[in-house]
């Protein structure tokens, strides 16, 4: 079976990141391929479209010692809300959010994330800058790079399997077809290739800037990272001041 | 049949002495349902606060910390019910609770719920609908959609408590039931009986008995997530245990991958509480051995009822009680076998028809059936049950169809006008 | 030159033509909730909170110093249950 | 009251703590002088600023039908509770009622009537809100229902503990004038 | 009860004085919201017949309620939808959506973000009290850090949102925030937020003495409007992300954000007269 | 009401159901589409979509269900026609806008194309489990009007019937298609504009300071306003009086929400629409609708061989169910054979309105595909052999 070049990197990601794989858990409403979890080793979830954050963080609260790792397609669809809360109340799981600019399985119907010149829908909608309201929802580490950027996208990857907090990366990763400028239905590496070529790296870069445009280079790279107590982390702090000894810290 | 709990053999578990604040309460039905929760070991609530169901989020809010337990108040009922089938999944026990357009909200998740065989708990204070309709006020309207509200087949359990006490006892009742079959089962209370206050005498932790979440105990590689027992329900895992867990809301096999057609296997998802049934019903009787007319009725309504069935047996008529505690799945035999012995049944409801269909159904129309409906607001007027208890016992002929009786109230806002 | 220059002059305020208003102000007592905001703010206190009770229980306020009221709309403002408001009575002189 | 159950309605508007008192005064009766009682409240959002009650039963077996059908006691803290309330009150019923905030309609004829400026009582106590507690006081002292030693056990579970003397002292107020009447 | 006539209110023909007294408690600051509301309409001098008020649920979601204009009362959240079809249907309308944090940010969160993303044409005046009054003062999005209310009964541990950096980062064309002490200036903003084509936003931030001031022990209402009236500083034009309202700390208003973008219903357009001539 | 000539695509054409769902919007004057991609609707939004510059609709692609049925109840407010397409869990988060829908009586039209469920089910997998979700999956008291289409061409047809009743009515009328009629292609007929009968709301035209939103007419149906004629109305989801005020009562409640269920009940019999085969002297009767029923016909000719009477019943209207007619059959036949594409939802139903006069056989269909006309066959024969009379729901 063809995995996935982007559960690839992640597997890599997680070796790296030196996390057993048995507590990793994939949390997905759309990134799908069914025996993935028996290749790399991971718990894998596939919810209701849009609901996969919000299910993540049952499954965070429920066993703080999971690793949740959320694939999601269009993160802020049906599921923006979920996002933005997660993001505000600093749930521990990363969110890796495979933005194809439409949504691959159901006949390239537009998603939030194009750009006008991209899809004969969206001419009139503007798209959503993934890492600026992520950031601006106090995400712990946003970064975002197209799926060739293995390398960086890696490292990413690890560095946010290794931190605690809401963490965000985007990865550039189109479905393959319907992209203006290139001719028609190119195969989806050329389409990565292009994304590739057309992007340039500006590391912390304020992610008001990154919004991608038609005019002009995708920007990619890491664009903010922070540290913040987590959700748990809150509420086993104040829990632990107001109540005292009876409370015991869950973990 | 080699692996997990073997489905006759009863595991007798107690409830943890930490989790059970035995004592006698003066709470409100609300309140008693987190009480009961608690005690069940439920360790998780997903909230979103909705009147009438509020107070229970509350509650358990307030008690979470000290039981180990953990709450989060989502940003919408989506993500409430999302949250706890997260958390079921890893390991805890969760709840989530809600009232009128919030269960309709939640009716995606719930088939989630049922297609990934998560047992949870879900606890509906009914108001009166449609849509916001009266938010402090009861209702009995989303019977029907509790069972049938999500797209697609399945079967849940519902149990419809009538008072605070009820609402601790079957709390518990419906997280051990949950657990058994591994379904959502519902808690459909109304907003009368969440905000009912009186005394609740929460007993010693020994003396409640808990039903174990069925893991599976099996070498980790042999492990199939819906590989059903005898019973038809599959022993379960929790994520984070090694065992390469593929669980999907897409239709699936025993392995858990998706399949391209439904095979006899999906249809375990309703059989397990269809052929369960009668393991899974409980109802109240009362005087109903030598019953010309039987008054069928739930949650509130039932003790609403039998101020007309006192009134009823007072004049002489033979009246019986039948009160509905789990209202889904539907004591179909029950009454079916009933229904050849009583002239009539009489439904009261707080809604126009919902059950009453149900009761029509399995009545084969050996029997007449008469609805006293109740558009919400409040409950029914006991003089109203009485005079249908009335006209029931008087009616000679086989009625086709549900006879309506007409209320008091019907009277003076639409015969009035016409 | 002149002329521009006069442009930029203060003019003195002639007293006896600049006119302030006066208001009268309106009370729906039975609607009032007792808040106290329009007694609070009121730049002039003309208001101030009555010991008896309105219809609900509450305290609405009364006038006090009515010759005071500058028909500023802050009290209709501010008021969160439209309970009080204040038309123009007349323009009065500074002076008188 | 030599009846099985006593059917009591608190009235009053929303915010005045009437359902707060039905839950004192009925767990007064049933864990402390083990009876059977429901409390039944009817509010909401409508109920802010408009009228809003609590309906008890008080009764020594188990309560089936949970709801006031006639009220043996009514107690009134607003106008408009009292005129919404009061055609429910049983012809031989009792009426408590607060001095300053109900004027009496049309008295009927066996209906009894006791009043007590309440709001005012709590005014001067420093808290408005403790009305409803010189009323449970006084409700205490002219009906019997429940017993006295019950409701002093009852209140302290209901407020935070830095008002309880507060609160106890309103009952007393309360529980004082109303003997001081019945005398 | 004899009804005395009751003289008749000044915004008469713009409130439904037949259904006041409101629901709001004391010392709500959510009447003061609808007087501004009201008087800006009565500046703005507009065809009342062609303003539309969209609310939610919640004690904010009411104000439809009160609005003697055409006015909807909607579902949980869904008011920004409700209002996009209204506005999408009906392009003349003006068409406003007041409600509250919890409607406007917690359950409807994403389609405010996605409203503003597509700018339509609406404005939302989003009340913010800090706290879920209607269902008895459980805790919002917007409810500061430490703040108790029912559901966090040992203090909030969820950091709050920062509205106008929300509306900023999602795409609003106008973001404004004052107190409901504030009327006048809060008045002259709804003004500009009306006129401004595209999605605007006003966050009024209002006492509720009921629950959010009684749980948090603050005093009543007065004492909030007083907190107001020390803590408020306005700073026009200042960066969104430091607009963070801690607990009982400085609050900065004023207005943020006043840009240019074309709207839904102009792309849209213009996207028809692009597509048409090609299917011809 | 004449239809408006642009949306008309006079002619034959040869479309798929969701195609000719879209043209039937279009010819019944339907112009606005709020929506979420879903499969297997998604044909139905591209030719909206692609047809929308020439009849001057609207379209709104919102971030969810939820919203996008919102979005549709606004702007039918506005005056315009108004309609969603959703499939499987879409129609499930649509459910709280229903309620609303139903609660202010807006008309609309939501299409749902069923796939196999629960939850996520099989995408393009052909269903027909919605069924009783589509009559009580929103909260409270309800009715709606639901109908089945069987055809491409019936998806023309009944989308104009929708939108008549809908505006008719001012209800929320579900479409349940299914994803073997949607994506199936046939020819479809589109008659000339003039033949078209177009219902549209009713429009209050008294005194605009007299009207009343929620004030009944003698059909229980209360004439509409649209925003922004200087009606300056209020309506609410909670429960109201004739003004559109919330009141608090069950008075109020029972004056509000009954006339919303009697609107629908008293007309029933203009509503309710059904297909019936040879079921006068027959035997047993066979109950379809949608997808099943394209089956059937062959079915039953194959039992006919075998020398069985069988008849068939297919329904149209699903809700308000033809309980009458089914009443009647039962008395006259043996027994009824339901074959379903789901584990038994209508048979429920047909058990119930059988009252015990006949046997109920009940064939629940695995969800994916199609049944072969053998094994109803089969089924058919199994039914016609059972003589005793059993009073429960037999599962074949």
């Amino acid at each position: 079976m063809k995995i996935h070049p982007l559960f690839s990197t992640f597997a890599n990601a997680v070796k790296k990141a030196e996390i057993e794989s048995d507590k990793i858990c994939l949390v997905s409403d759309f990134l799908y391929q069914p025996k993935i979890s028996e290749y790399l080793g991971f718990d894998l979830f596939h919810v209701t479209r849009g609901r996969s954050i919000p299910f993540a963080t049952g499954m965070k609260l429920g066993n703080p010692k999971l690793k949740v790792v959320v694939f999601v397609g269009d993160l802020i669809t049906l599921g923006g809300n979920h996002f933005m809360h997660a993001s505000r109340r600093n749930m521990d799981i990363v969110v890796i959010c495979v933005n194809n600019f439409l949504y691959p399985k159901i006949n390239g119907k537009k998603s939030p994330t194009i750009k006008s010149a991209f899809s004969p829908y969206s001419v009139f909608e503007r798209p959503v800058n993934i890492p600026h309201v992520a950031r601006s929802s106090r995400a712990v580490y946003v970064a975002r790079w197209t799926a060739l950027h293995k390398k960086e996208l890696t490292e990413s990857m690890t560095r946010a399997l290794g931190k605690s907090g809401f963490s965000v990366i985007e990865v550039i990763s189109p479905g393959n077809c319907y992209f203006a400028g290139i001719p028609a239905s190119p195969k989806e590496n050329e389409l990565i290739e292009f994304y590739h070529k057309n992007s340039e790296i500006k590391n912390d870069e304020d992610t008001k800037n990154v919004e991608i445009t038609a005019e002009k280079k995708i920007i990619v790279g890491k664009f903010f990272e922070k540290k913040r107590p987590t959700y748990i982390d809150s509420y086993n702090e104040r829990h632990s001041k107001v109540i005292g000894d009876k409370f015991k810290i869950y973990e | 049949m080699a692996f997990g709990i073997e489905a006759e053999k009863e595991v007798i578990m107690k409830a943890n002495k930490k989790d059970v604040l035995t004592g006698s309460y003066y709470i409100d039905g609300d309140v008693a349902a987190a009480y009961g929760a608690i005690a069940a070991g439920c360790k998780f609530v997903g909230g979103y606060p909705i009147t009438p169901s509020t107070e229970a989020f509350e509650a358990f809010v307030h008690r979470a910390p000290y039981v180990g337990g953990i709450t989060i108040q989502m940003e919408d009922e989506l993500g409430s019910i999302a949250s706890i089938l997260g958390a079921v999944w890893s390991g805890k026990k969760a709840m989530t609770i809600t009232s009128g357009p919030g269960f309709s909200l939640m009716m995606e998740n719930i088939g989630l719920g049922a297609m990934l065989e998560t047992p949870f708990v879900l606890l509906n204070v009914q108001r009166s609908g449609p849509s916001t309709g009266l938010p402090t006020q009861a209702g009995q309207a989303d019977m029907m959609q509790s069972r049938w509200g999500a797209n697609g087949d399945y079967e849940i359990i519902a149990i419809s408590p009538d008072s605070p006490q009820e609402m601790f006892d079957y709390t518990i009742k419906a997280f051990n039931l949950s657990e058994k079959y591994r379904c959502p089962v519902m808690i459909m209370a109304d907003e009368c009986v969440g905000h009912m206050t009186e005394k609740v005498v929460v007993p010693e932790a020994d003396k409640i008995n808990i039903e174990p979440r069925r893991f599976y105990k099996g070498p980790k590689e042999k492990y199939l997530p819906f590989k059903p027992d005898k019973d038809l329900v599959p022993p379960m895992a929790k994520a984070g245990d090694g065992y390469k867990l593929h669980i999907s809301g897409l239709t699936h096999d025993e392995k858990g991958y998706p399949t391209f057609s439904q095979t006899p296997d999906t249809k375990r998802l309703v059989d397990k509480i269809r052929l369960n049934a009668d393991k899974i019903i409980e109802l109240n009787e009362d005087e109903i051995d030598d019953a010309d007319v039987v008054v069928v009725s739930y949650g509130i309504t039932s003790r609403v009822a039998i101020r007309g069935i006192e009134q009823a047996r007072a004049k002489g008529l033979k009246v019986g009680n039948l009160r509905l505690v789990t209202v889904w799945p539907f004591p179909e035999k029950r009454i079916a076998e009933l229904s050849k012995k009583v002239k009539a049944f009489v439904v009261p409801e707080i809604n126009y028809g919902q059950i009453v269909y149900e009761v029509e159904r399995c009545a084969h129309g050996n029997a007449n059936v008469v609805l006293v409906p109740h558009g919400g607001g409040f409950v029914h007027n006991p003089e109203d049950i009485f005079k249908a208890i009335k006209y029931a016992a008087q009616e000679k002929k086989k009625v086709e169809g549900i006879i309506e009786h007409k209320t008091e109230l019907y009277r003076l806002i639409h015969e009035k006008n016409s | 030159m002149k002329e521009t220059r006069a442009k930029y002059w203060r003019k003195s305020l002639n007293l006896s033509e600049f006119k302030i208003p006066k208001g009268k102000i309106h009370i729906l007592k039975d609607r009032c909730k007792g808040c106290g905001f329009c007694v609070e703010y009121c730049p002039n206190n003309v208001l101030e909170l009555s010991e008896k009770f309105n219809a609900k229980g509450y305290h609405p306020p009364k006038i006090v110093n009515e010759n005071d009221c500058v028909n500023c709309g802050l009290c209709e403002m501010v008021c969160p249950d439209f309970a009080i408001w204040c038309t123009l009575d007349k323009e009065v002189c500074l002076e008188s | 009251m030599n009846k099985k159950t006593v059917e009591i309605r608190f009235a009053g508007y929303g915010g005045q703590g009437i359902i707060r008192s039905g839950i004192i005064v009925g767990r007064a009766g049933a864990i402390y002088d083990d009876k059977f009682t429901t409390m039944n409240q009817a509010f909401g959002p409508e109920a802010r600023g408009g009228a809003c009650s609590s309906q008890l039963l008080v009764s020594d077996d188990k309560i089936l039908y949970p709801y006031v059908a006639k009220s043996d006691i009514l107690i009134c803290m607003a106008q408009e509770a009292y005129e919404k309330f009061e055609p429910e009150l049983k012809n031989d019923g009792l009426l408590l009622y607060d001095l300053d905030l109900v004027n009496l309609k049309n008295k009927r004829g066996k209906v009894k009537l006791y009043s007590i400026p309440s709001t005012r009582f709590a005014e001067e106590l420093g808290q408005k809100i403790i009305a409803n507690v010189v009323m449970m006081g006084f409700f205490t002292a002219i009906t019997e229902v429940i017993s006295v030693d019950a409701m002093k056990k009852s209140i302290p579970e209901s407020v935070p503990s830095r008002f309880v003397e507060l609160n106890l002292n309103a009952f007393d107020k309360g529980y004082n004038y109303g003997k001081n009447l019945v005398k | 009860m004899a009804k005395k006539k009751i003289e008749p209110h000044p915004m008469e023909n713009i409130l439904r004085m037949d259904r006041i007294p409101h629901i709001w408690c004391p010392a709500c600051g959510i009447g003061t919201a609808v007087t501004s509301f009201a008087s800006a309409l009565e500046k703005l001098k507009v065809n009342l017949d062609e303003v539309c008020v969209v609310s939610g649920i919640g004690c904010t979601g009411r104000v439809a309620g009160y609005t003697k204009v055409d006015s909807f009362h909607t579902t949980h959240g869904r008011a920004i939808a409700y209002a996009t079809g209204v506005k999408l249907g009906n392009p003349k309308m003006k068409v406003i959506v007041f409600s509250g944090d919890g409607d406007i940010i917690a359950i409807g969160g994403n389609h405010f973000m996605h409203a503003a993303r597509r700018n339509i044409d609406i404005t939302v005046i989003c009340v913010n009290n800090f706290i879920y009054a209607m269902t008895g003062g459980q805790v919002a999005p917007t409810t500061p850090l430490t703040a108790y209310a029912t559901t966090s009964p040992f203090g909030n541990i969820e950091p709050p949102y920062n509205i106008p950096r929300l509306a900023e980062a999602c795409g609003a064309v106008y973001v404004a925030r004052w107190t409901a002490l504030h009327v006048r200036r809060l008045t002259n903003s709804i003004v500009e937020a009306i006129q401004k084509p595209g999605f605007s936003v006003v966050e009024v931030i209002s006492p509720c003495a009921q629950y959010y001031s009684r749980i948090n022990r603050l005093g009543d209402g007065l004492d909030m409007m007083r907190f107001y009236h020390d803590n408020a500083v306005i700073k026009h034009n200042e960066p969104t992300e430091n607009l963070d309202i801690d607990y009982q700390k400085q609050i900065i208003m004023g207005k943020f954000i006043d840009r240019e973008k074309p709207t839904y219903i102009e792309r849209y357009n213009e996207w028809l007269s692009e597509s048409k001539p090609k299917k011809k | 009401m004449k239809a408006n000539s642009k949306g008309v695509l006079t002619g034959t054409h040869n479309l798929s159901g969701n195609e000719a769902i879209i043209e039937g919007a279009f010819a019944a004057g339907c112009r606005f589409l709020g929506v979420y991609p879903i499969s297997p609707s998604l044909e139905a939004t591209d030719r909206f979509l692609q047809r929308s510059g020439e009849v001057d609709a609207t379209f709104v692609q919102m971030e969810d269900e939820i919203s996008a049925l919102a979005a549709v109840l606004g702007a039918s407010w506005t005056g315009k026609k108004s309609m969603s397409v959703t499939s499987g869990s879409g129609l499930s988060n649509m459910m709280e806008h229903i309620g609303l829908g139903i609660m202010l009586q807006t008309p609309c039209v939501i299409v749902n194309v069923q796939r196999t469920g629960p939850s996520l089910g099989i995408p393009n997998g052909v269903a027909q489990g919605d069924t009783m979700q589509a009559r009580w999956g929103s909260h409270g008291d309800y009715e709606t009007i639901v109908l089945t289409p069987n055809s491409p061409q019936e998806c023309f047809d009944l989308t104009i019937k929708a939108f008549n009743f809908s505006e008719r009515f001012r209800v929320p009328v579900l479409l349940l298609t299914d994803a073997y009629i949607a994506q199936k292609k046939t020819l479809v007929k589109i008659p000339p504009t003039k033949d078209l009968k177009l219902i549209s709301r009713k429009l209050f035209k008294g005194a605009k300071n007299k009207y009343l939103p929620y004030k009944n007419d003698k059909n229980l149906v209360p004439p509409m306003v649209n925003v922004g004629d200087g009606y300056r109305f209020h309506v609410t989801g909670l429960t109201h009086d004739e003004r559109g005020y919330p009141v608090m009562t069950s008075e109020c409640q029972e004056a509000c929400v009954r006339p919303l269920m009697e609107k629908i009940t008293k007309y029933q019999d203009e509503i309710i629409e059904y297909e019936e085969v040879e079921t006068d002297d027959a035997d047993v009767v066979v109950i379809s609708y949608g997808a099943t029923s394209t089956v059937v016909s062959k079915a039953i000719s194959l039992a006919k061989k075998d020398g069985i009477k069988v008849g068939s019943f297919r329904l149209i209207t699903i809700w308000p169910f033809p309980e009458k007619r089914v009443r009647k059959l039962a008395q006259k036949i043996d027994a009824f054979v339901i074959p379903e594409i789901n584990f038994g939802q209508i048979a429920f139903e047909i058990e119930r309105c059988a009252a015990g006069n006949c046997n109920v056989f009940f064939v629940p269909i695995l969800g994916g595909g199609l049944p072969t006309p053998e094994d109803i066959c089969k089924s058919i024969i199994k039914a016609s052999k059972e003589k005793k009379k059993i009073e429960k729901l037999i599962e074949l």
